[in-house]
């Protein structure tokens, strides 16, 4: 079933583009194409140790596939890895599609082409069981992922974009012919990595290149354009799913490919290999770098994007450390990620459907017109701030825990005053947007938007109740690895250091909820409009063209304080790397002179010193 | 009077007289004599007593002296902003009879026309003494239930009302206007 | 199968400290009125004024509301502190759960705070929106040297459960008689100044610039639930102090003493987190205010730098 | 140079005290030339309501920071019918007492843009400042003739 899927996908996308005048048809098709990957996924549960009910168990998916081309063959078979990202990346898709029926009405065919050509990609991808197959599948997603950026019409994205894609193809390109010049085979399962340092610089092109997939700064720089100048389904999916696949690259180099062995090549810190600390401070500058910068955002898709920055640096922390703990740990906030962070973009985008407006300090009061947005919003961000209302504390209590347990002491501190940091442009999203004065009369956002929001919005509540699930999960990848997996009851996750017990957490807040609404529902109240407002007496009505909302500006004195570090930023570092290829590239041109006896010199000169060098030989 | 206070317990009159929370409208000179009043020589926190910044959170209300007709609009939003049970103390001779802008074309003369008062403090300045009188008074009348001003403003509240709007407009017969902007 | 008559019993006795920490917050309330008022040389208000202020709030006739977001603040901080004051270990005694886990109490701080700046923010006042928005950079201030200071206790200690370091600092090895965190405990103390909005650290309610901030549009039963929120809030801070520097107050252990050590120990507790909140007082009672961003330096300049100290002293401690 | 070597025609009241009593078509020039030449704080625009004259008296003053000197430049216009020219191109501060002249006395600047309601809020009557308004007859018939509220 496996190629079919592959197939199909492909088939569908092209149905797609025939079918561009009728954007709602094409959508609602690429909307049940979009469901398979996930009966893929929902089908290899049992493999993983996951009992799901049979009946959800659709199609039977063969674990393993291969398709020969003229030339070669496409190696495809599933491990706990891929399966993992994959239930992510799956469960995301059919929602994004979901949205865009009624989101995406321009050259609607391109699009869904795209969208599923970017999931033929991830699909291969993940599957993938040799670096040839993983290359040409990496391809295709990018690829198409370069198309849907283009639609956003904006040089700066596109440029950004491209070199950095390019950027990275080419790093992943010569670590995978490093490898394969090492090991001889293009297979993961058979490259048995030695411990040589050609074997870790090759590892770290590839880190590299996944880095800017996974936009780790400094390879970010593409990442705010490009998620802030596109459709805000694609922008969902991009942030959302996409970028994880550059953690699981990550992974599935630094441990299921190359190993401890390979990784402590280098030396290692209280048991953790240089390389995994050195990516892990690079996690913890990105995520406290990633926080400040979305802090000073007037633009709610910039904020949202150096947000997600910030947040995906927690997942390189627990990556580089790369204990059991913090593996767990990593996966849980990739997780996290995956659906905060579309249900965000995709609420900013209900925001932006109905009134027209990106600029948080030009939005205001849409809690009360869009309650339902605000609602899963509010969920999204209550994840992304990880108050433990939703899962998103779990995943960043189990990274701290990673992180003390190691008694990384300068680390730790960043990644908590990063968490505190995200509180501030959370808040700056809610005022900005949805609290405060009420600006725009519209209605709710339309219905299918609504839907996918709200079911990207239950794996946040699920996981909360059930922590234990995700270390399940993570159970037989770790295994695979060699690791212990960390000790847990769906409910109650220990570590070395303490327990975290997620039904005191609920039965406390549902009890001390009770107590409040007791407390608040003894005595009657009345409502008052948004006009009644103390503000020293006068009132506000004598001003029509005067707007109350505080939201423009609204970190003056942090940006005050921050801005003359953060001034410049990453764009200068890639300025000056440019600037010294651009001597290197006109000192190399002076040798294309373009005279026939200049080439003929060459030519000469070369067989000078390779006689020279036989006879010395 | 047919006004009963009953409905208002003995314990919560208690409480309420022990804690009044006050916000001032310092538009006249009399904003001078109120520092006296909180810092240490006379110390109006003995009572519970604490200058608030806002309507919303406070209890009683001190208008120190004249009231011109513009902010006689903005008394009257502070007042209705707040929450009942709610007092208004009249400071100085201005609030009670115009004081010495008796003959002014743009001040109100007598408060009590436009918001109920509960207690005066004549005088122009009264003396600090004077002010923590006037507090003392206030509680021992909220302790009898005597401080029916915020029932009288909702009972009489046609009544404020038009004569607030008279005074807005500087005139008796009520400008058709307004009229329009109340039904709104 | 659940044995009812000890969970009855577990919640009567989460009631009664509940309520126990809500009367102390409200002892509290009047505690630093009186004495700010005594530096003043001022009589000041009655020591219970507190009470008399909160059952005064919620006895208002009327109240109101701007809205299902607005109260959303109430529910929101009564319930998280109270949560919160549930997961504490209070006199080493621990009420919901026996972990105590640092960094789950750290995020549950954020609920009430979050719930209250959710109220503040659908008030719609722009004064409202400004106190949330110092209140939050005070918070991002001080949370830097404070989190330093933990993340050196809890290395030092090789646990981040609360009630472990309490556990660990029993027999009188309270963490305050070690010198490294002597010094721990003056960053974490001028932190929880920052905490408790005390001056010079009370940016967020300036009444007399902003009409004190979030609470502008809270009246009534709101501003009493903000007050409670706050009287708690005080007890809670206090207490995490205690709880990380002074051993929680536990001076003997429950094994040995049974129902005095209990008693000894809440009384104990209470000294201290009195001891605690009336220093905090004495500063409040001489300083102005600083500025946002004064605030700011000031915590990541000179407080964390003090911080970083203690990091590399615990650094070299597990080194070698 | 000095307001007195600058108009010959001006009388000085004492030392430091200039007054020009002029007409009303020289005052832009006559201020221009001032503020050319170091008097260059306009300090306020005043109105005098001389009725049994029929006139009411414009007074601009100005200050010199250099000679410490005052000049008040009066001119009288009719008190019906007659305007004056604005000079907020010269000074802008001026706009806000042409605002207030204008409501207090009904005096029109020609040329300002901003004249409307300004202190008062939504004054029926004629100018309150006007001194054949009956401030006295006014207050009896409103203020103390809004009713006490009754109780019953």
């Amino acid at each position: 079933m496996i190629v079919e899927v592959l197939a199909i996908l492909l088939g569908t996308a092209f149905l797609m583009l025939a079918l561009n005048k009728f954007p709602k048809i094409a959508g609602t098709i690429a909307f049940f194409v979009s469901l398979l990957p996930f009966l893929a996924v929902l089908s290899w549960a049992g493999q993983m140790g996951i009992n799901i009910p049979s009946y959800l168990n659709l199609l039977h998916f063969e674990s393993m596939a291969t398709y020969n081309l003229g030339a070669g063959s496409l190696l495809l078979e599933i491990t706990p890895l891929g399966w993992f990202f994959l239930l992510l990346l799956a469960s995301l898709f059919p929602m994004v599609m979901l949205y865009s029926v009624s989101f995406v009405r321009e050259n609607a065919g391109g699009f869904y082409a795209a969208m599923l050509m970017t999931m033929l990609g991830t699909f291969g991808i993940i599957l993938a069981k040799d670096m040839l197959t993983f290359f040409l599948f990496w391809e295709i997603m990018s690829w198409s992922i370069f198309a849907l950026v283009l639609r956003g019409h904006d040089r700066r994205a596109i440029v950004s974009y491209l070199a950095f894609g390019s950027m990275s193809a080419m790093l992943i390109l010569f670590g995978f012919m490093i490898l394969y010049y090492d090991t001889d085979t293009l297979l993961f399962a058979h490259m048995h990595l030695a411990p040589t340092r050609l074997n870790l610089v090759a590892l770290s092109m590839i880190v590299a290149g996944f880095a800017v997939k996974g936009a780790l700064m400094p390879m970010h720089v593409w990442a705010p354009h490009a998620y802030s100048k596109s459709e805000e389904p694609f922008v969902a999916f991009l942030s959302g799913g996409l970028s994880k696949l550059g953690y699981f690259g990550m992974m599935l180099f630094m441990y299921s490919v190359a190993g401890m062995g390979l990784l402590a090549s280098w030396g290692t810190f209280r048991d953790v290999s240089w390389f995994g600390y050195s990516l892990a401070v690079v996690g913890a500058f990105t995520a406290f770098a990633g926080t400040i910068l979305a802090v000073m955002q007037d633009d709610l898709r910039k904020l949202l994007a150096y947000s997600s920055i910030g947040q995906l640096g927690y997942i390189a922390i627990g990556m580089g450390i790369g204990t059991p703990l913090a593996i767990t740990g990593a996966l849980f906030q990739a997780l996290n990620h995956t659906f905060f962070k579309a249900v965000l973009f995709l609420a900013a985008g209900a925001v932006y459907y109905r009134t027209g407006k990106w600029k948080i300090s030009e939005l205001g009061g849409l809690g009360y017109r869009m309650p339902f947005t605000f609602l899963a919003s509010l969920f999204a961000i209550f994840a992304l701030a990880g108050i433990p209302i939703t899962s998103g504390f779990a995943a960043k209590w189990l990274l701290y825990e990673a992180a003390i347990e190691k008694k990384f002491l300068f680390v730790t501190p960043i990644m908590l005053i990063a968490g505190v940091g995200a509180f501030l442009y959370a808040y700056k999203i809610l005022y900005g947007v949805f609290l405060g004065e009420p600006r725009y009369d519209v209605k709710e956002a339309p219905l299918g938007q609504l839907v996918a929001m709200w079911i990207l919005v239950l794996p946040l509540v699920i996981f909360l109740v059930f922590p234990g699930w995700v270390a399940d999960m993570a159970a037989p990848i770790l295994k695979e690895y060699g690791m212990q997996a960390i000790p847990h009851t769906p409910f109650v996750i220990t570590t070395s250091l303490g327990v975290y017990n997620t039904l005191a957490v609920i039965f406390g807040i549902i009890g001390t909820l009770l107590l409040a609404l007791v407390l608040y529902k003894w005595k009657p109240q009345e409502v008052v409009p948004h006009e009644d407002n103390y503000l020293a007496g006068e009132p506000p009505e004598l001003y029509e063209n005067i707007s109350m909302h505080a939201a423009y500006k609204y970190y003056e004195p942090f940006e005050e304080v921050f801005l003359p570090y953060f001034r410049s930023g990453a764009e200068k570092l890639w300025e000056v790397v440019l600037y010294a290829g651009e001597i290197l590239g006109t000192g190399a041109r002076k040798i294309y002179t373009g005279m026939v006896e200049d080439y003929t010199m060459y030519i000469l000169l070369f067989f000078i010193i390779l006689i020279g060098w036989w006879l010395l030989w | 009077m047919t006004l009963n206070h009953d409905d208002w317990g003995k314990v919560a009159r208690m409480m309420s007289k022990r804690s009044l929370w006050m916000v001032h409208f310092c538009t006249g000179c009399g904003a001078m004599e109120m520092p006296p009043v909180m810092t240490s020589r006379y110390d109006m926190e003995r009572f519970g007593m604490h200058a608030m910044a806002t309507p919303r959170q406070a209890d009683v209300f001190l208008v120190t002296g004249y009231l011109a007709v513009k902010t006689l609009k903005r008394v009257v939003q502070v007042y209705e902003q707040m929450r009942d049970p709610k007092y208004v103390i009249g400071f100085g001779s201005c609030t009670i009879n115009g004081g010495m802008y008796w003959d002014s074309y743009n001040t109100i003369k007598d408060l009590s026309k436009y918001i109920p008062v509960d207690v005066y403090i004549a005088g122009c300045m009264p003396r600090p003494e004077a002010i923590i009188d006037s507090f003392l008074k206030l509680m021992d009348m909220i302790d009898k239930g005597e401080a029916i001003g915020w029932k009288k403003y909702h009972k009489y509240y046609d009544q404020y009302k038009k004569n607030q709007r008279m005074a807005y407009a500087y005139r008796l017969d009520e400008v058709e206007d307004i009229k329009e902007d109340d039904a709104k | 199968m659940v044995d009812f008559f000890a969970l009855g019993e577990q919640i009567l006795v989460m009631a009664f400290l509940v309520t126990l920490g809500y009367a102390i917050g409200m002892f509290f309330n009047g505690f630093a009125r009186k004495i700010t008022a005594r530096i003043h040389n001022r009589v000041g208000p009655p020591i219970y004024q507190g009470y008399i202020d909160v059952f005064k709030l919620f006895g208002k006739k009327t109240n109101i509301s701007h809205g299902w977001i607005f109260d959303l603040a109430a529910l929101f901080s009564i319930a998280g502190i109270t949560l919160v004051f549930l997961f504490l270990p209070v006199a080493g005694f621990s009420m919901l759960s026996t972990d105590g886990d640092l960094f789950l109490i750290l995020y549950l701080l954020a609920i009430p705070a979050l719930g209250f700046a959710l109220g503040a923010g659908a008030s719609g006042n722009p004064n409202a929106a400004v106190g949330i928005m110092r209140a939050l950079m005070t918070m991002l201030a001080y949370e830097l040297p404070l989190v330093m200071v933990i993340v050196a206790m809890m290395v030092h200690y090789n646990t981040t459960s609360l009630a472990g370091i309490v556990a660990a600092q029993s027999n009188m090895h309270w963490a305050i008689f070690l010198p490294v965190f002597l010094i721990g405990a003056i960053v974490a103390d001028m932190a929880l100044q920052g905490m408790l909005m005390e001056k010079p650290f009370d940016i967020p309610i300036a009444p007399h610039e902003i009409a004190t901030g979030p609470m502008v549009e809270f009246g009534g039963k709101h501003l009493g639930a903000l007050m409670l929120y706050k009287m708690m809030g005080i007890v809670v801070e206090t207490t995490l102090f205690v709880d990380l520097f002074l051993g929680g107050g536990v001076i003997l252990s429950v094994a040995q003493y049974g129902w005095l050590a209990y008693v000894v120990n809440f009384l104990v507790w209470f000294g201290l987190i009195t001891f605690v909140f009336f220093l905090a007082l004495l500063i409040n009672a001489v300083f102005p205010r600083f500025r946002i961003e004064q605030a700011l330096k000031f915590y990541w300049k000179y407080d964390a730098l003090v911080a970083l100290l203690i990091l590399i002293w615990i650094f070299v401690e597990v080194s070698t | 140079m000095m307001a007195k070597e600058l108009f010959p025609e001006a009388q000085e009241l004492r030392k430091g005290r200039i007054r020009i009593e002029t007409i009303k078509d020289k005052v832009t020039e006559i201020i221009k030339k001032l503020k050319e030449n170091g008097y260059g704080h306009f300090v306020m625009l005043s109105c005098v309501d001389w009725i049994k004259e029929g006139k009411f008296e414009l007074v601009y003053q100005m200050w010199s920071y250099e000679y410490r000197e005052h000049v008040m430049i009066s001119i009288k216009i009719a008190r019906e019918g007659d305007s004056m020219v604005t000079l907020r191109d010269l000074f802008p501060q001026i706009e806000t007492y042409e605002r207030e002249i204008h409501e207090m006395f009904g005096v029109n600047f020609v040329g300002n843009p901003r004249l409307g309601e300004f202190i008062l809020e939504g004054w029926p009557h004629m100018p309150p400042m006007r001194k054949d308004f009956d401030t006295e007859k006014f207050v009896k018939e409103l203020y103390y003739k809004i009713p006490e509220v009754k109780e019953e």
